[in-house]
């Protein structure tokens, strides 16, 4: 949607993707395992725009004193609701874990510029993620034509999230464990580079998950010379575009500029991103 | 019912408006809410070359508010006037200008720069940003050096001109009388308030920049106090804000004596707060059979129980 | 485990005290809590002559804390130390004075008469009471008036003198300095915030006299900042205050440079505050195998990414 | 209790009558009238020590960015639990009017100063109530083996709380409303003039309710020289008597002092308020 639709400007230059605010009620808040949770939203004016990587802020209206929304990548749409995979990690995500059905969350999405999905012969999709970063991962999974193979990794086998749904999407899984309680020990990357021995053509990387793994993963496909999209992981105030919050270093002319991962990402071309920029 | 007020030669109308850092360019928030109901849109500090900002963690989460260190990133004159002055100078609310520098000419000349550009609402002069190390809050805390930058402004335009103060003082008093003194047409008040936070179990501040500005509800009634004082002190009109989150809240200001309000860190949780503030004002004059907003301004009850 | 920190020549079992204003003269906490497990109990603010206050109502509450105006309402030194210095005199952890005059002279007055008591532990100067109209913030907000009444003071007495300054400054370093220079031991940091809330149905301010304190967990982060710059500029310890709610709280403090702290207002609403503190303080250096509190105040790791 | 008793100290002179702090269970939460709610908790520490007139300060935990306690009459007592009559006027005891069966609270009590409990053969009380007043009335009534007459007034018919339990406690009770929906119309001060202008022999007066009824009946019994205690309203942070904001103004020798109703009250004989002091 071109904002310059909403006024009378001769002069629009500015291409926002739609989102709109939603007041969304609960349907399903249910524990996947330890500390994450599945939490469905009947979201009639926000599913139907969702795109794979964008995500959704979110109001958990029951914190008082804690006032920022908390952004989530969208894990499922189904029909007029979309759902989130989360990790309770702190006051807003447990907050939200005790919430049930019927009661109500207030949306803003779907924000920001999703994966590229890849096109009937395109570059095979090889799909990293760690932790959270599936539910965004699960999404690409889905809306791909192309099957691809799918690297998850965690600390543990409680970390392993919808390994089973990618399968019954007729995508290969790859696990790593770090404590080895599930799949191969070790690091994601690992299964992911003996994958990538054995031959690199054709294939683009799609990652998700902790900014270390995003890190790696960078360096991988610059090692590869394949192409990657990385799906980064800031903190945000607005969602939107307007604190200038949520920005990574990004290469620009000869040398660097902040962007905002919520608005020119979260997904970013890995080459792009000027990781040696020291904070 | 009249609504309307008026900042400068400036008509607004109504007295809600948007504050500097906290909508970005206006449209980011296009889809989300109708900008053409607001009373003035004001768009991030703006200096004369671009900047690139501080380095991240830029904000903290804390009770009842937060913190920013973004630094005043932004594209400097011409890259806005390029990418966001089409889409701004379109809508029918007029656009207020937040101007930083680090030196006095550089305030001048910016100052200059959008007085040539036409159709801009007001500059404000933002003489209170706690977050960079040049320019900003050292304007603010030190009356000379605030009457110097208001008074080469004033030579550079006849754009109405509104100064930001800085709530860092012993006193707000003398630096709002030296900014009327000096040719400002109006004054906001109040700027985020130096700040810090830390993550005990990293045992690092939670800003990379290690010190903020605190901002949100938790300092309204710091905001208030301000508005009051500054107010016993002046004649020209002055804009609140600091923790709007609803209708009384802006009150809050008003009868305190702020001509009108601005909302700042509840768009980032809630962006309809703005529009939300504006229809509370309303309800609120007409259950107190009040005709016109002008009419409460200042009108607190003090010391006459 | 050590958790015990000296401040000036008085040693403290552990860093939690209760803040001036919030825990009366201890003895009405007296059945809530284990008063001995306390670091220190400091009594609400005492001048020469008793003092009715001011006039209600005192107090508002305001989001994430509270205003207070109550303008020192005490029985003086005489009527303190015949109605409560028998019971803190038999506690078993020391009582801090918290002091304030109008005057220099009434200043160095009272610490005499305190130093004849014996068994004090120490006097708190009160140079920051925004509340009233002669006397405290006055002395806080000058530097000169703040090097003379810790002076005199210094003179009147060999208990170790706390200065309890003002966060109402453009910056708190020469303030601080000021204060260590007169022969200050320890500095208190920070007092209540001057703030302002109104009443838009009776367009009344909330408190009668108008404006009051801020405190409560609303203003830490202004707290946090105000101990780590003052930390920066003196050598002598500080006591660090201002919405402490827990032990996180309490820790974030230390490591910007307090060595001991002291919960406020959380108190009222949470008796149990201190004592909980001091065991999360307890727990936190056991999950980090830190032997002694002294070894993380002022660790802050900044600037060393 | 005396305070001494928990110090070494050979020197205890203030006597403080019994507190604690007790998180207690909601037993039951419902609407009386109108915006008035019946809570009952189990409090099995703070109950037993209630008497008349006392309070508790109850801590109400979803709060989050609303911390003070709110003051409360005990209403009634009944084993290991108490009750209080509350109107859901703020944020606080709409939070409270939410909160169901199960949820705790914590408690500070019983605190204050209490009437004094009418001795058989001793004077006839009459009691005065208004609003929720009524709550601190009914356990007076209650505990009082002498009996009297209960004069309860309000705005309306749904301020009218309790009256059936006074009267099966074989007190009379005479309703005045202001607007005539319920008893006589008019100000409750009304039946109880007409009471006294019968004659006010041995006749004492007790009156819980809103500031302005508290003066008014103030003035009643300086008219007829009638002994009264009032229970005093006025906002509390601490409520234990540290933080002198719940002060009052009242005669002390020649002129007046502020003391704190929420330890030298709320009940104070109404001789001593010094209502002239114009604040
Ligand atoms: C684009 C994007 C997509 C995300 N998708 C998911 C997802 O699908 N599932 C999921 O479980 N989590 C996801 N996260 C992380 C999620 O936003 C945080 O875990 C959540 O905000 C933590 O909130 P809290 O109140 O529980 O934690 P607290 O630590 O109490 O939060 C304090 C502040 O820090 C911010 N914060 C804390 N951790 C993070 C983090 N990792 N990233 C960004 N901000 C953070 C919070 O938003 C809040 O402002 C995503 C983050 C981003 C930026
Ligand atoms: C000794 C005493 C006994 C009381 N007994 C009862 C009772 O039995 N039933 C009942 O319904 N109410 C009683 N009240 C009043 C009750 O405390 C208030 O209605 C309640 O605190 C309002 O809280 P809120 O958060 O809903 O209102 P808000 O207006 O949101 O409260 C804001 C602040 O003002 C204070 N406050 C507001 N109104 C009053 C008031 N009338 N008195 C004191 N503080 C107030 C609150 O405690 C809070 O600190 C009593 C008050 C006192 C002092
Ligand atoms: C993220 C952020 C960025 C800000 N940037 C600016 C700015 O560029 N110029 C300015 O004058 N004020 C800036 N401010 C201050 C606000 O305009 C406003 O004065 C302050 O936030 C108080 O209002 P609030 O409590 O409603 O947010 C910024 C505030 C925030 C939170
Ligand atoms: C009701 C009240 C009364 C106070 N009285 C005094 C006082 O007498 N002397 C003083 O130095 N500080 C006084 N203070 C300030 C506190 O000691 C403390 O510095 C401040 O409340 C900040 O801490 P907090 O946020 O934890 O409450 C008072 C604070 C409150 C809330
Ligand atoms: S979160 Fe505000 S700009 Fe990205
Ligand atoms: S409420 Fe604190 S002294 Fe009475």
């Amino acid at each position: 949607m071109l904002v310059g639709e909403l006024t009378a400007s001769p002069a629009p230059t500015i291409l926002l993707p739609p989102m709109l605010e939603e007041t969304v009620q609960i349907l399903a808040n249910d524990r996947d395992s330890d500390l994450y949770f599945r939490l469905v939203v009947r979201a009639p004016r926000v599913a139907p725009l969702v795109q794979p990587g964008q995500f959704a802020h979110v109001r958990v209206l029951p914190m008082k004193a804690t006032l920022l929304r908390r952004p989530f990548s969208i894990f499922q749409v189904a029909g007029d609701t979309f759902s989130i995979l989360y990790k309770a990690v702190g006051q807003g995500t447990e907050v939200l874990s005790r919430m049930p059905p019927g009661e109500e969350l207030s949306v803003i999405g779907p924000l920001g510029r999703g994966f590229t999905v890849p096109q009937p012969g395109a570059e095979t999709p090889l799909l990293v993620a760690g932790g959270y970063g599936m539910a965004a991962m699960y999404l690409l999974a889905q809306r791909s034509p192309q099957r691809g193979i799918v690297f998850v990794g965690g600390r543990r086998r409680v970390d392993i999230l919808c390994e089973d749904e990618f399968r019954a999407l007729g995508w290969q899984v790859r696990v790593a464990t770090e404590d080895g309680s599930h799949g191969e020990m070790g690091l994601v990357t690992q299964p992911l580079l003996a994958e990538l021995r054995r031959g690199t053509d054709g294939k683009k990387l799609f990652a998700c998950g902790p900014t270390p793994m995003l890190k790696a993963v960078g360096k991988i496909a610059d090692e590869f010379q394949l192409p990657a999209e990385l799906s980064m992981d800031e903190h945000m105030c607005c969602g939107v575009g307007v604190c200038l919050t949520c920005v990574i270093p990004v290469k620009a002319g000869d040398g660097w500029e902040y962007q905002r991962t919520c608005t020119e990402g979260p997904v970013f071309d890995s080459r792009q991103v000027a990781w040696e920029v020291e904070k | 019912m009249n609504l309307s007020v008026q900042i400068g030669r400036l008509t607004l109308q109504n007295p809600v408006m948007v504050a500097s850092g906290t909508f970005g360019y206006g449209i980011e928030y296009a889809q989300l809410l109708d900008l053409n109901q607001l009373g003035a849109v004001t768009v991030k500090g703006i200096r004369l070359h671009p900047v690139r900002g501080n380095a991240t963690p830029r904000t903290a989460e804390v009770t009842s508010g937060m913190l920013n260190a973004i630094g005043l990133q932004g594209p400097g004159v011409d890259g806005f006037i390029r990418k966001y002055w089409p889409f701004l100078k379109a809508l029918k609310v007029p656009t207020l200008i937040n101007v930083w520098g680090t030196t006095v000419e550089e305030y001048a000349e910016v100052a200059r720069r959008f007085d040539a550009l036409g159709d801009v609402g007001a500059l404000e002069l933002n003489v209170s940003c706690p977050n960079i190390k040049e320019g900003g809050a050292q304007f603010g805390t030190d009356v000379k050096l605030l009457s110097q930058v208001v008074t080469a402004c004033r030579q550079a335009t006849t754009l109405p001109l509104i100064t930001k103060l800085s709530p860092n003082v012993v006193s707000i008093a003398p630096y709002a009388k030296a900014a009327e003194d000096a040719g400002s047409d109006a004054l906001s008040i109040m700027n985020s308030y130096p700040a810090m936070a830390i993550d005990i179990e990293t045992r690092r501040p939670k800003l990379a920049n290690i010190t903020g500005g605190l901002t949100g509800p938790c300092i309204k009634p710091i905001a208030i106090k301000l508005v009051w004082e500054a107010a016993k002190a002046v004649k020209i009109p002055i804009i609140g804000m600091g923790g709007i989150q609803t209708a009384a809240d802006a009150i809050e200001f008003i009868l305190a004596g702020a001509t009108a309000v601005a909302v700042g860190t509840a768009n980032f949780y809630e962006p309809q707060t703005a529009l939300q503030v504006i229809a509370g004002i309303r309800e609120f004059l007409v259950r107190n059979g009040i005709a016109d907003v002008r009419k409460i301004v200042g009108c607190l009850l003090a010391g006459e129980r």
